[in-house]
């Protein structure tokens, strides 16, 4: 279902003259870099207005079937949407876990019954999803699963504790994986999936502070919390394949994502802006080689992430290792972010030791802040470590 | 040209002495609860510790005793901000040291009655820059035919405890040192940075319209204030350094006691190899430090002592940079939390590495006095 | 200033099929025993094989038919180097190729007689350098009055088998191309370099009492000369990307086959993490080169196609080198012995590094073009 | 036993002036770079008689005893000597496995009779040494050594393979490493430690090319060799604590060593010497501000081992770590001089690609040569890899 380049163009136009008129300006206070940092009520309420408004406008779900309250168009216009969203500086669209894994998941996976309750709430705003994967002490280890679900009667009771539940103490379900078996013989055949409330008795998010100073996650407790056997998606004991299912939206490996645009994109052109106002010795710091041979540096590193991106569309192009390209996206592309934002922030003199809140700081603080930040792509979703492994095995076929 | 021949590493007796004072003072007064609780407080430290570190004698720790201080001479100071490091101590001791320095090598017994102050646990503080750029000219503030300085400086360490200015100034294309008693400043004088290390508190000070109490000027106030930085430089990288053990020793803690996937942490090369680079990189930073305070005395620094200091602060804030960013990255999720130390370290290696200029500025200075010559 | 804008990748079918065959050809034709067995011969390339390229067209790949070429357009040229790398066979076809461009280049239809020869097979060489670096104006030979050259080329490729050369040359200040036939050398006119790399031949040739066949000058002199060093930089670099590929492959087979402390090695991260950060350059450097392909043209090359050309040969020196370097380290004992494959591969590396100018030297101008703008 | 300062300058004087009249100039033919890659007998014999002439001049074996030939000083004149024939860039001291390993392990470890036999004829090069460890599939996993040796009345008979046995095919004796018994509980229990005679039938040693195209590794092939009983060391079944005391020795750790200068040593300020005659743009190298910055780089890391090696000498300054310092030499040095001698040979624009014999080369070679070699370094001795565990593990506590 491709489409003509003039009606994709067409397209663009009507997005870009929407956002000049619509587009929030600063609210006058800090707004989340990413939905992993939405941290106060203020914030949360802002972002669920403006996403809502970007839904009713009609630039949301666009390749999602109109009857859940998508635009039922080609995905290339959601593409569109995102690139635009970037240009005009808007602020994220944050409900990012019902928009990204969750909503394709139920489209791919999902029952009818799901799909119709749930949908059209994520794309506009009005349900805000978490995902409860993690535990304190497991980690990347999801095999290793300890929170119960015991089923009585058309009930399931839940113990445990999740934890980076990202949104959850706004959110109202949480993709929930739990051991509702404890005696099979691999450990995956244990785990079931669920569309779990949180709203209920015995759920308990706590906040937890971050590196950056700000919140956004959470350890979510649960104490004999009591939810509907109903919210059981797929059969009991085939959590795993669901999970891994899931997990593959949120490593981009799959296509079909509501909105990409869940954080403050940052360009090789940011940085090379922001450098070229400051000096170092007295001139200016782009008129150093050095400086100047390191950006040379970043700037092929971003152009070969582009490039690669415009090659995985040519699959002649990519024989030898054919999802190669796209298995490495995160290992590189987080890495390359972290090294980027830490360059910018590490290169404004004694200005590099500032921070959010200083008059004086460059752009507000803006890069180390999003140094800081950046360690949560880096860090969760599998680490760089385990990316490179993935890489390492899937791609290589290296042993584990 | 050639870089290695001068090796000289000196360590006397008394020095191990003050070393292993100066880790147990640390580890016994400020272990890092106590370090957590000043990190939102308006001035970053506790005056009894401080107190007892003036008592210790290590607010003249740098200066001779003619004028109140240990005699030891200024290598002395490296052990001790070493071990403050360790701790991520925060506190004046760093900006009353080099106020010392300054104004004991501008001017020498002459200004007795400053140091003796400083030494007995008055605070200084350098007023250096007039934006953010070390490597600049910074003489924007200029002293008017009215006796009074006109002009603000930015990013002044410890501004607001600080009981005497050293401001570096200009009087008619002469580069002075203005001495000003905080008690002259206006209410207003001061706006406080929010700096990006907790541990540390600095501000912009406008000085307009303060009258110093004493001006140091003459042919020895360039060498000194190039000298100080210099030292600023070293001392930095020595407490860096300290920071960097203490951060390597949070990442081999953890390694060795989380399980991922059912092993250890620590036992994955991924984790295993980088952690053996900060420590091969915190052992080398070690060796500069140590190497620079040996090689540093009241003189003027020699060519040596300036290639130390330099190099010095490269390698500590290569390796702290690096140490701190693996730690937050190593410890996972718990690394990504306010509650893991990662975050300090992080945050220290930011604020470590602009000081007295990073390791671009000294690497560039490093390139012309060896391969210029 | 802006640099990512333009990722141009355009993939014909009949593209595709030239890369088939190209990959095809040389894992048939020239397996590593074939290729072993000319490492140390006096033209390393076995004539028969030879004459297969040019009768499968690829003397004139980048040509147009009508001066006896593909016609495909000088992009397609990237498909067929890369497979001639991916087999480390080394042929005069880079030299041929480049000097055929640099003759249509500067002289278009009206320099067709050189071109077909060139396209039927007979072996061009480019004398470029003076002496050793790449970046500095190489016009030392000059044109005398008696119509001879006179001075000295080095490091000429291909110069032992060359039919044909074409000499960047000076006369009386201004920058010709002096077309030469080996024929017309003196016996002693060359002297063969001893190359690192074993695949490949070059040697310093003296061109002093020879009268060149042709002088082409003019216009597009210059800018022929400077788009003919960047499609040998882009060249070059597919011809290194498809020699890392093989080298990827080599080190990933042994680690998925060689076993150490009882575990196949490929488990261990020290080996595993470093063999993705391979991939990954080698992946880049493909992106580039395919992107190079695509904007590279008959005309004079644009700024898009620059930056393609020296970011290709950056990517692909940097991915070469480290591979190969590897390749050694990670085979242990065997890699060090000759008979592991792993010697070729850090031998190109240190030939292509140089070649059309290494990292260091794309970089600086990447910098201006870049940011300068 | 520490000496005055002016009889360690008058010594040196001594030597200095001796080297002066007796470092034999260019013989005309390729010498080799380290004691691993004596690769002809021309090489051989002149090697040979070198040592031959430093030991006859009392250079050598500074502080073995002299009843076995050595000078009975302290160890600190055999410093000043390697160091002084590094200064006057003398041809190597070859015999290395006799003078660093087994010299100091039979001085340590030996019987009063194999210190008669063996060590003078160490230090005259009379006898050369090999060293029979690894084997062709076992690399550095010295536990699974499986050449076996079976006792046969007052012979062992010993048959399987020795790989990378430098100077074996000239080689006298080996320090063998061979299973005498294979039924013990734990593997190492197995092994025994021989001071084996090379000349005797059933010993072939086969010459190995190297990546530089030279020569000096073997493979050595043991088909029902007999060796006398009496050539055991220590405890039949004690083979493996021997051979850990002589890794000790190579990886520097003890000291005893007859002589460090066992190849062609190389500074940082070589490397800038050399760089210092190349152009680039036609303007100096060494003016270009970012070769000026990787030139700091060398030096300073260049500067720091100096510093650590003086630091190992205070004790109280290396109290975290106390045998860091130590343990880490290897992983540093080696491949700090990998990436030094790499450079350098990367940096003479199209020179770089020209190699030993090539009169345009930079220096005939030198570098190029030397990177290849050095990888005997970083590979030898137990690989970077390898070394990196071992600071992980014994410096920092790390699990294996």
């Amino acid at each position: 279902m491709s489409e003509s380049k003039a009606a994709l163009q067409a397209f663009k136009s009507e997005v870009a003259a929407w956002m000049a008129e619509n587009v929030p300006s600063d609210p006058g206070f800090l707004l989340p870099l990413t939905f992993l940092e939405v941290g106060t009520e203020q914030q949360l309420d802002f972002l669920r207005e403006w996403q809502h408004k970007l839904w009713q406008a009609g630039f949301l779900g666009m390749h999602w079937p109109t009857e859940y309250g998508g635009q039922g168009a080609d995905s290339a216009y959601q593409f569109i949407v995102d690139k635009e969203l970037g240009r005009h500086r808007a602020p994220i669209i944050f409900n990012t876990i019902g928009l990204n894994w969750v909503g394709p998941l139920l489209l791919d996976m999902g029952t009818e019954a799901e799909k119709s309750k749930y949908i059209k709430n994520i794309l506009s705003a009005e349900e805000i999803w978490c995902q409860g994967f993690s535990e304190p002490d497991h980690g990347s280890d999801l095999g290793a699963v300890q929170t119960r679900a015991v089923k009585e009667g058309d009930e399931y009771v839940v113990n445990g504790s999740k934890i980076w539940t990202t949104l959850g103490n706004y959110a109202d379900h949480m993709i929930l994986l739990a051991r509702t078996n404890t005696k099979t013989e691999r450990k995956y055949d244990g785990l079931s999936f669920f569309l779990s409330p949180m709203k209920v008795a015995g759920v308990e998010a706590h906040p937890i502070r971050k590196v950056t100073g700000e919140y956004g996650f959470n350890q979510t407790f649960f104490t004999d919390a009591r939810i509907p056997a109903s919210c059981l998606m797929g059969e009991e004991g085939g959590g795993w394949t669901v999970a891994m299912k899931t997990l593959e939206y949120e490593r981009g490996v799959t296509a079909g994502q509501a909105s990409a645009y869940w954080g403050v994109a940052v360009q090789v052109d940011d940085m090379i802006d922001e450098l070229s106002a400051i000096e170092q010795d007295g001139e200016p710091l782009l008129s150093d080689p050095i400086v100047r041979d390191d950006l040379v540096g970043f700037m092929m590193e971003a152009k070969a992430l582009s490039l690669s991106a415009r090659r995985m569309a040519i699959p002649a192009l990519g024989t030898d290792y054919p999802m190669g390209l796209a298995l490495s996206v995160k290992y590189r592309g987080t890495e390359y972010e972290r090294r980027m934002k830490h360059y910018t922030a590490s290169k404004q003199g004694a200005q590099s030791a500032l921070y959010v809140g200083d008059d004086d700081a460059v752009s507000g603080g803006f890069w180390q802040r999003a140094y800081f930040s950046n360690f949560g792509a880096t860090i969760g979703g599998g680490t760089t470590q385990v990316q490179a492994n993935i890489v390492a095995e899937h791609v290589l076929g290296l042993p584990k | 040209m050639s870089v290695t021949p001068n090796v000289t590493m000196t360590f006397s007796e008394e020095q191990g002495m003050l070393l292993d004072v100066a880790r147990g003072f640390v580890r016994d007064q400020a272990p890092m609860d106590v370090i957590r609780a000043q990190l939102e407080t308006e001035t970053g430290f506790d005056p009894a510790l401080w107190q007892s570190m003036v008592d210790m004698g290590w607010a003249g720790i740098a200066l001779p005793d003619s004028v109140g201080g240990a005699g030891m001479g200024v290598g002395s100071a490296v052990p001790v901000f070493e071990s403050l490091g360790g701790g991520l101590l925060g506190t004046p001791l760093l900006s009353t040291t080099l106020a010392g320095q300054l104004i004991w090598r501008a001017a020498g017994e002459a200004a007795a009655s400053w140091l003796t102050r400083l030494c007995s646990g008055e605070v200084g503080a350098l007023a250096l820059l007039d934006h953010a750029d070390w490597g600049a000219a910074n003489c924007g503030v200029s002293l008017g035919s009215d006796g009074c300085l006109n002009g603000r400086k930015c990013f002044v360490a410890d501004a607001g405890v600080a009981d005497v200015f050293v401001v570096v100034a200009n009087d008619n294309g002469e580069t002075i040192l203005a001495i000003v008693e905080a008690s002259s400043l206006s209410s207003d004088a001061l706006s406080h940075n929010v700096v990006i290390d907790l541990t540390k508190r600095s501000a912009n000070v406008d000085f307009t319209g303060v009258a110093p109490v004493e001006i140091l000027r003459g042919d020895r106030v360039a060498s000194a204030l190039r000298d100080t930085l210099l030292l600023g430089a070293l001392l930095t990288a020595s407490e860096t350094t300290g920071a960097a053990a203490l951060c390597l020793s949070g990442i081999t803690d953890y390694l060795k006691t989380r399980k991922q996937f059912g092993k250890l942490i620590g036992s994955y090369q991924a984790l295993k190899h980088p952690t053996v680079d900060i420590y091969v990189g915190m052992e080398n930073a070690r060796s500069f430090i140590y190497h620079g305070a040996s090689v540093v005395d009241d003189d003027p620094l020699s060519e040596d002592a300036e290639t130390a200091c330099r190099m010095a602060k490269v390698a500590a804030d290569e390796v702290m940079v690096f140490a701190g960013d693996r730690s937050v990255q190593f410890h996972g999720g718990f690394g990504f939390t306010w509650d893991c130390d990662s975050t300090l370290f992080i945050r220290r290696a930011q604020w470590a590495q602009q000081m007295f200029g990073g390791a671009i500025h000294h690497r560039k200075r490093l390139a012309a006095l060896l391969l210029d010559s």
